[in-house]
């Protein structure tokens, strides 16, 4: 094919004529930047408290979802309550973060089982669990239990089962776990007030 | 088109003037160094409030961690050990973008509308416009933004422009539990910076000082330094940023220069042709071959 | 294309093949890095698929003309090699300028100012190549201090400039010679253009002193 | 805390001793950065590192780890031998005039009546001498030689600032720095204010450090004043609460005391802790300790605790000895135990030697783990190779794993360190199938008294009777929980001001603790707590934050205890006559009836100023204990005695006594204790902010912000042993060994102790085999297996290692 010094020229000044006519806006524009959305704008909110260290900061935790029937929540955001007169909004690095502690990989979802030297957990419903913690304890008290010691004073206690309490958890938790402890006449019962 | 669009400055590689009719009060993010403690707080509710995650990286053998921004960590701190007259003195810095009032980043953008400037001071970036080319990373005087190797734009902080589009202050400010940072208009800053400078002269601190570099115009982060005489010391804070010859060189002058140089080249070629015409074989040499035919 | 026997080879096919590649190379690079370097020429980034794509291909566009770039330095360097005879018509180039070129030396295949033109091409793309390997974000940005890049980012920018201004130049200087283009589209001169523009080369050709 | 955590800003000067509050409290901490900032207050730090607390101290004071005694010891020796303790306060307030029986003494390290067999001590030289009317006697004019500032001025003289420079390794300019910034406070309007946490617990002689300090505060008159105080910065979120509802082996709710097997009769075990007053017009608030504990096994036995069968008295297990950690895995490790449950709570890293925790949680017979998250002790049986090398198939305990929710997903309240009952609600639901700890709790008894009452079994009587009448039983609400240990009225209660009137109707919510009976008409499951829902409701979640006075105290902010009081011992900020020591921080005043103001009156309402009745009303003489009779196991005044691994194998003040003699040791244990020649390096393990215990490397966040596992040590010992900034190291003791990098800081330095140098090797303790954070080595794999003489709280803070690069 010959191309002559004039089609040179038609395809040179097509190629400059189609930038140009870019070049004029014909191109498609994005349209003029604007902030991300807010993302907490119909979030639900509820109040909390922070479960690390003892200053105990207000929280509020954003959940998706309106608390509707039908939507599930799931908190996808906490920051400090500015109400609160201690920490007045503000949060230390591991309060700031406590979404990720409630949505950890590493929580647990179901009752497990490991049986003696075996190397895996087996999950469990929580009626086995119970049951099977219930059997395991009253075997235990019904062998172990020192209704009298040797002087023959009336001790009623319970040495062979011991027990450490959460110091995460609520009073209303600490309060019903120490009520049925003690019932059954344990003594080693601890919490980690000590470390 | 929602209203924060319109305020909207400045606006990268535009050459039409952006809507500024509509005006905010500027903004400023105050750190106080000398009431950091380095909690990294401000670190975790940066990517909290943005949902962004780092990698989990390692130690190396420093506090620091992660131990540079990244496109995840749009803030980090970083932490000096320094001997002064007064013993050793750890000074924590909070690391990030100082939104400039005279943005190296915008600057140096090639891609229209990928760095913003709202009209409150907040130099944000806009992935969606972003091309991945850093220039801005080249323009940016303090180091700061960071291309990021999943979707190769680049990230920074922005100054929680939502939030403070609906009158919150920044997720750092909010979380930082000694009020080592604080928000409010510019003008309130300085202010409270200045009482700030003040108590620490009382203290001892002879060169307590803000940190407002004028060669970028200031900015809308600034430090109360508790030696701003040695802003070095504080991880390496530029003493006398701007953003340079280079750049300005680079974005400024050259891009009209170039054009118009290109211009004249192409004119000058076509006057050229008009008035001399075009550069054939003489009549004389063709008839010297036309003989051998 | 021979069709006239009585024609000059002055470049081989494959001269030519590289030739057009270099330029059709630089013509995308001119374009996509005019569109980073003045938002007037944004737009431009439309013909590559928008500003992201041109980001990605520019800097691959130019690994393929230094290649290209490269294999021509490479064949022309040795007839680029400036004479006095091409100072002489470096001297007298006003004349040419002015259309009139009965006064000057003798070109050999290529003449002064296109030697010239050649050098100058060969020092801006090495300018441009190691340049543009500092800023190359994606792969080698990250070795080199900021003020390092900074500085490349302005060699780039001088160097495409003055690079797009001698090509614009070598353009309309085919354009004004005519037959020129013929001569890199065809690879086959007409022994008159050869002797009017490129005598020494013509005798050269032609076997002798003729 | 007997103040709060607002409080803090009202203070002129602040210690951070014996803690990191910067780091391990930061929101509590802004009320430091407050106090500096609007009250020109001085700010304080003493440890062995420059932590982030120091990095905005105003002053800083390096210590050895382990000396604090010797430290404050030396202060009060600065206060009494420069004059500088609010006089009036020291003579009305405290003990000082009160003559100490004779016999005692304090010879070369030790108290009269020392056992050395026995390592104990017989208490009976500890004591007032009582007049023949049975009250102490005590000399107004503090010249009795046997008085007990005498004593204490005797007991201190030897803490000279050269003698404490020599201890603890603080430069004596420095030492003299401190005590005379603390001394300003000595000025009835002006406070100091302590706040410590771990720092000072976990040591053989912990106890005695937070005594000290408390004596240093009384002797400034800085207790019951408002930026005064000794503030324990507490752990765990809940860590106070379950301390009041005394989960503990010899603890009942709102630290009512377990009987002991010796005390069989009911009435001498409420006698012995109704203290009769020391002092003529004291309060002795104890004296109502059968109102209490009455209410208390109302609460739990219900209509099955009568009178006739002494409230149920022989249901409670009766204690041979106290059964601490130390103590129940010392049990386990014989062998002796056969069950245990870990609620929220991770024992393998939480315990002193990790070794010895493994292996005696590796012969029992089923352990039951409930918790939020998979924590190494529920794992302790996994091969997780050199960090936890172990053959499952040799362990044969069998673990069931049981979920628990976390905060997020449950109601309920949490009792923070400045004493608040604050009240949270549910956010969402809990993942998978996990339940709230109290229904886990629920879900457990009751199929344990179902099993009961179907087999029957022995001595079934306690758990077929505890009172259970949960609206859906087995899932208590926190609400009737919360109803249950604020408490109610069983019965009509006529009104004790006019027997006609009914105060409040049978099942009514109790209004406080005042109202409690021991005649089983009230019900109350935690005295302390009573008032925390009244008849007007759930008063934890209370959000009023009004602040009136401008001190803080926001009284309808959420719950207080006692009785929604802010600070303790408020009456105390006034002087004799009722006015404030400081006006301009009025707490309380007497009004010409009675007393009132912006807190919570800390004393009977309606007992005028000048009155002989002393502000320290829980005590049988109403002051505060400089001298403190035969409450602590070690001495009534606090001593320094190193800790059990000292780098310098001795004891400057006494070299025969080195360490506590009253501490208890386990044999073996002693045995394994470092000495300075393999040891040379004094090592302290502490937490770090950017995570909370073993628990934060599972979150994401955290785990970013500090991923991996590292030791602190000073550019010189780094010099010494060849070691770089980021090389890993081994660091062992003679418990075990672990690997980590190396951080070299200037924020640890040498220090020169009794003429040599001492290193410090500083451990944070974050790390584990399990979680997002990069693997490491459980920290206490190093530490000793000893504990405080009172509390047994392990010695995590000072122990011996070596180090090496690895």
């Amino acid at each position: 094919m010959k191309v002559t010094r004039r089609t040179f020229f038609k395809v040179c000044a097509g190629g400059l004529g189609g930038s140009t006519v870019a070049m004029l806006g014909f191109s498609p524009d994005k349209a003029l930047a604007e902030v991300r959305p807010f993302k907490l704008a119909r979030s639900s909110e509820t109040r909390n408290t922070c479960p690390y260290c003892s200053v105990s900061c207000g929280l509020i935790m954003h959940s998706l979802g309106d608390k509707a029937k039908n939507a599930e929540a799931s908190i996808f955001h906490i920051e400090g309550d500015p109400d609160h007169p201690v920490n007045r909004g503000t949060l230390c690095p591991k309060g700031a973060g406590l979404v990720d502690f409630i949505h950890s990989p590493n929580r647990l979802k179901y009752p497990e089982y490991r049986a003696p030297g075996t190397k895996e957990w087996r999950r469990i419903s929580w009626d086995e669990a119970f049951t099977r913690v219930a059997r395991l304890m009253k075997d235990d008290r019904d062998r172990n239990f020192i209704p009298k010691n040797d002087a023959g004073t009336t001790v009623n206690r319970w040495l062979t089962t011991g027990f450490l309490a959460a110091s995460a958890s609520s009073n209303e938790s600490g309060y019903i776990t120490h009520k049925a402890i003690r019932s059954t006449g344990i003594l080693a019962f601890d919490n980690q007030a000590r470390v | 088109m929602a209203l924060q669009s319109l305020d909207i400055i400045r606006r990268s590689a535009t050459t039409t003037p952006s809507p500024g009719q509509r005006q905010t009060p500027e903004v400023a993010k105050l750190i106080d160094i000398s009431k950091c403690i380095g909690c990294k707080a401000c670190q975790v509710a940066c990517m909290e409030w943005n949902d962004t995650r780092d990698d989990i990286g390692t130690n190396h053998g420093v506090l620091d961690n992660p131990l540079d921004l990244t496109e995840n960590s749009w803030t980090v701190m970083r932490y000096a050990e320094v001997e002064t007259e007064r013993g050793l003195e750890w000074l924590i810095r909070k690391d990030g973008c100082m939104h400039c009032a005279n943005p190296g980043c915008l600057k140096a953008c090639p891609a229209p509308g990928a760095v913003v400037q709202y009209s409150n001071g907040i130099v944000d970036f806009h992935e969606e416009n972003c091309i991945g080319c850093g220039y801005c990373i080249t323009g940016c005087p303090f180091n700061i933004p960071r291309l990021s190797k999943k979707d190769s734009k680049v990230y920074k902080c922005t100054l929680c422009s939502d939030r403070v589009a609906v009158g919150l202050e920044p997720a750092c400010v909010k979380t930082c539990p000694t009020g080592a940072i604080v928000f409010g208009t510019k003008e309130d800053m300085i202010r409270h910076a200045e009482e700030r400078v003040r108590e620490l002269t009382e203290r001892g601190f002879a060169k307590a000082g803000i940190y407002d570099p004028q060669g970028v115009g200031g900015t809308h982060v600034i430090y109360v330094l508790q030696h701003a005489d040695k802003p070095e010391a504080y991880c390496g804070l530029p003493r006398n940023p701007s953003i340079g010859p280079m750049v300005d060189l680079w974005k400024g002058a050259a891009k009209p220069v170039a054009t118009l140089g290109l211009a004249m080249v192409a004119v000058g070629a076509f006057c050229h042709y008009v008035t001399k015409g075009p550069n054939e074989v003489s009549e004389e040499i063709e008839k010297e071959f036309e003989d051998e035919k | 294309m021979k069709n006239d026997p009585k024609k000059i080879l002055r470049y081989t096919p494959f001269e030519r093949a590289n030739h057009w590649l270099s330029a059709i190379t630089f013509i995308l690079l001119a374009i996509s890095g005019l569109a980073f370097f003045h938002p007037a020429f944004y737009p431009l980034t439309q013909l590559f698929g928008g500003g992201v794509w041109t980001r990605i291909l520019h800097p691959f566009i130019g690994a393929a003309m230094a290649i290209s770039f490269g294999v021509m330095f490479f064949s022309y360097r040795k007839l680029n090699v400036i004479t006095p005879t091409d100072k002489e018509w470096l001297k007298h180039v006003r004349e040419v300028v002015d259309g009139d070129d009965r006064n000057m030396p003798e070109a050999e295949k290529f003449n002064g100012g296109q030697k010239l033109m050649f050098w100058l091409l060969v020092g801006c793309m090495a300018l441009l190549i190691l340049s543009g390997i500092v800023i190359w974000r994606a792969y080698f940005a990250f070795l080199f201090p900021a003020a390092v890049i900074r500085l490349a980012s302005v060699v780039h920018a001088v160097a495409a400039t003055i690079m797009i201004a001698l090509i614009i130049f070598h353009i309309y200087a085919a354009i004004w010679t005519k037959e020129s283009i013929d001569a890199m589209l065809y690879g086959w001169v007409r022994r008159p253009w050869a002797k009017q523009h490129h005598p020494a080369w013509f005798r050269q050709m032609m076997g002798g002193d003729k | 805390m007997t103040n709060h955590w607002v409080d803090i800003k009202n203070a002129n000067v602040i210690i951070v001793m014996g803690g990191n509050a910067a780091e391990a409290h930061p929101c509590g901490f802004k009320w430091v950065t407050e106090a500096k900032a609007h009250n020109h207050a001085q700010f304080i730090v003493v440890d062995p590192r420059f932590t982030r607390s120091a990095a905005v101290a105003d002053l800083y004071a390096p210590l050895r780890t382990g000396t604090d005694i010797a430290f404050l010891g030396g202060v009060i020796n600065y206060l009494l031998s420069h004059d500088k303790i609010q006089h009036e306060y020291v003579k009305a307030y405290t003990n000082a005039p009160f003559i100490v029986a004779e016999g005692y003494k304090f010879d070369d390290g030790l108290f009269s009546g020392y056992d050395e067999a026995g390592r104990k001590y017989d208490k009976a030289t500890w004591a007032y001498e009582l007049g023949p009317d049975g009250y102490a006697r005590i000399d107004e004019t503090l010249q009795h030689p046997r008085c007990v500032l005498q004593q204490l001025k005797t007991h201190y003289a030897r803490y000279t600032p050269e003698m404490v420079s020599s201890i603890c390794g603080t430069p004596k300019d420095t030492f003299l720095k401190v005590c005379e910034i603390v001394a300003t406070t000595s000025a009835p309007d002006h406070t100091l204010t302590f706040m410590y946490a771990l720092g000072w617990t976990q040591h053989s002689v912990g106890s005695q450090m937070i005594r000290t300090a408390a004596m240093v505060q009384l002797l400034l008159g800085n207790m019951g004043m408002a930026g005064g105080g000794m503030n324990a910065l507490r752990g765990h979120s809940n860590i106070q609460g379950l301390t009041d509802l005394g989960l503990l082996s010899d603890l009942l709710p709102g630290y009512l005391t377990m009987p002991r097997e010796a005390e069989t009769d009911y009435q001498a075990y409420i006698d012995k802790r109704a203290l009769k007053p020391l002092r003529p017009g004291q309060m002795s608030y104890w004296q109502n300790y059968a109102k209490f504990h009455v209410s208390l096994m109302k609460s739990w036995f219900g209509d099955s605790a009568t009178k006739e069968n002494n409230w149920c008295f022989d249901w409670l297990p009766k204690l041979d000895k106290v059964y601490d950690v130390l103590q129940v895995f010392e049990l386990m490790h014989q062998g002796k135990l056969n069950g245990y449950f870990c609620q929220g709570f991770n024992p393998l890293a939480a315990f002193p030697n990790k070794a010895k925790i493994g292996v005696a949680l590796a012969k029992l017979k089923y352990l039951v783990v409930i918790d939020p998250l998979a924590t190494e002790t529920s794992c302790f049986w996994e091969n997780h190779g050199e960090h936890n090398d172990v053959n499952p198939t040799k362990i044969l305990t069998e673990v069931i794993r049981l979920p628990s929710t976390c905060f997020a997903e449950e109601n309920g309240s949490l009792t923070n360190s400045g004493r608040w009952l604050q009240w949270h609600f549910k956010g969402a639901e809990p993942p998978g199938e996990a339940k709230p700890d109290a229904d886990i709790i629920a879900g457990i008894f009751l199929k344990l008294r179902e099993l009961y009452r179907k087999e029957g079994g022995v001595f079934p009587d306690p758990i077929l009777n505890l009172t259970w009448n949960y609206k859906r039983p087995h899932a208590p609400s926190a609400e009737e929980l919360a109803m249950e240990y604020s408490g109610k009225a069983l019965a009509d209660l006529p009104d004790p001001k006019d027997p006609a009137k009914t105060m409040l109707m049978k099942g009514q919510q109790l209004d406080g603790f005042a109202q409690l009976r021991d005649d089983g008409t009230t019900a109350c499951g935690c005295w302390i707590y009573s008032g925390a829902w009244t008849e007007k409701g759930n008063m934890m979640a209370r959000r009023d934050n009004s602040d009136p006075s401008g001190l803080g105290n926001t009284i309808n902010w959420a719950f207080a205890w006692p009785a929604n009081r802010r600070i303790l011992y408020n009456r105390a900020s006034c002087d004799p006559a009722g006015k404030p020591w400081d006006p301009k921080r009025k707490l309380i005043g007497w009004d010409g009836a009675k007393w009132s103001g912006a807190d919570i009156p800390d004393f009977k309402p309606d007992v005028a100023p000048n009155d002989a009745m002393n502000p320290f009303i829980m005590l049988p003489e109403g002051v505060g204990r400089l001298f403190a009779l035969d409450k602590m196991a070690e001495g009534p005044f606090p001593e320094h005695y190193e800790p059990f691994e000292t780098p310098i194998d001795t004891n400057p003040l006494h070299p025969k006594v080195i360490s506590n003699p009253a501490a208890r040791v386990f044999k073996g244990d002693l045995e394994a204790f470092g000495k300075g020649k393999e040891y040379p390096y004094a090592a302290t393990t502490y937490r770090l902010t950017e995570h909370f215990h073993f628990w934060t490397k599972h979150t994401r966040l955290s785990s970013i912000m500090q991923p991996e596992q590292f030791v602190e040590i000073s550019p010189e010992l780094a010099r010494e042993k060849g070691i770089k900034d980021g090389d890993r190291v081994k660091v062992w003791s003679s418990r075990g060994f672990i690997r980590a990098v190396a951080m070299v800081t200037k924020r640890i330095k040498p220090l020169q102790v009794n003429g040599r140098t001492v290193h410090t090797v500083g451990i944070p303790l974050h790390w584990g085999f399990k979680g997002l954070a990069r693997r490491g080595y459980l920290a206490n794999i190093l530490t000793p297996f000893v504990g405080d003489a009172n509390t047994q709280t392990p010695e995590f803070k000072s122990f011996l290692v070596n180090i090496e690069k690895a």
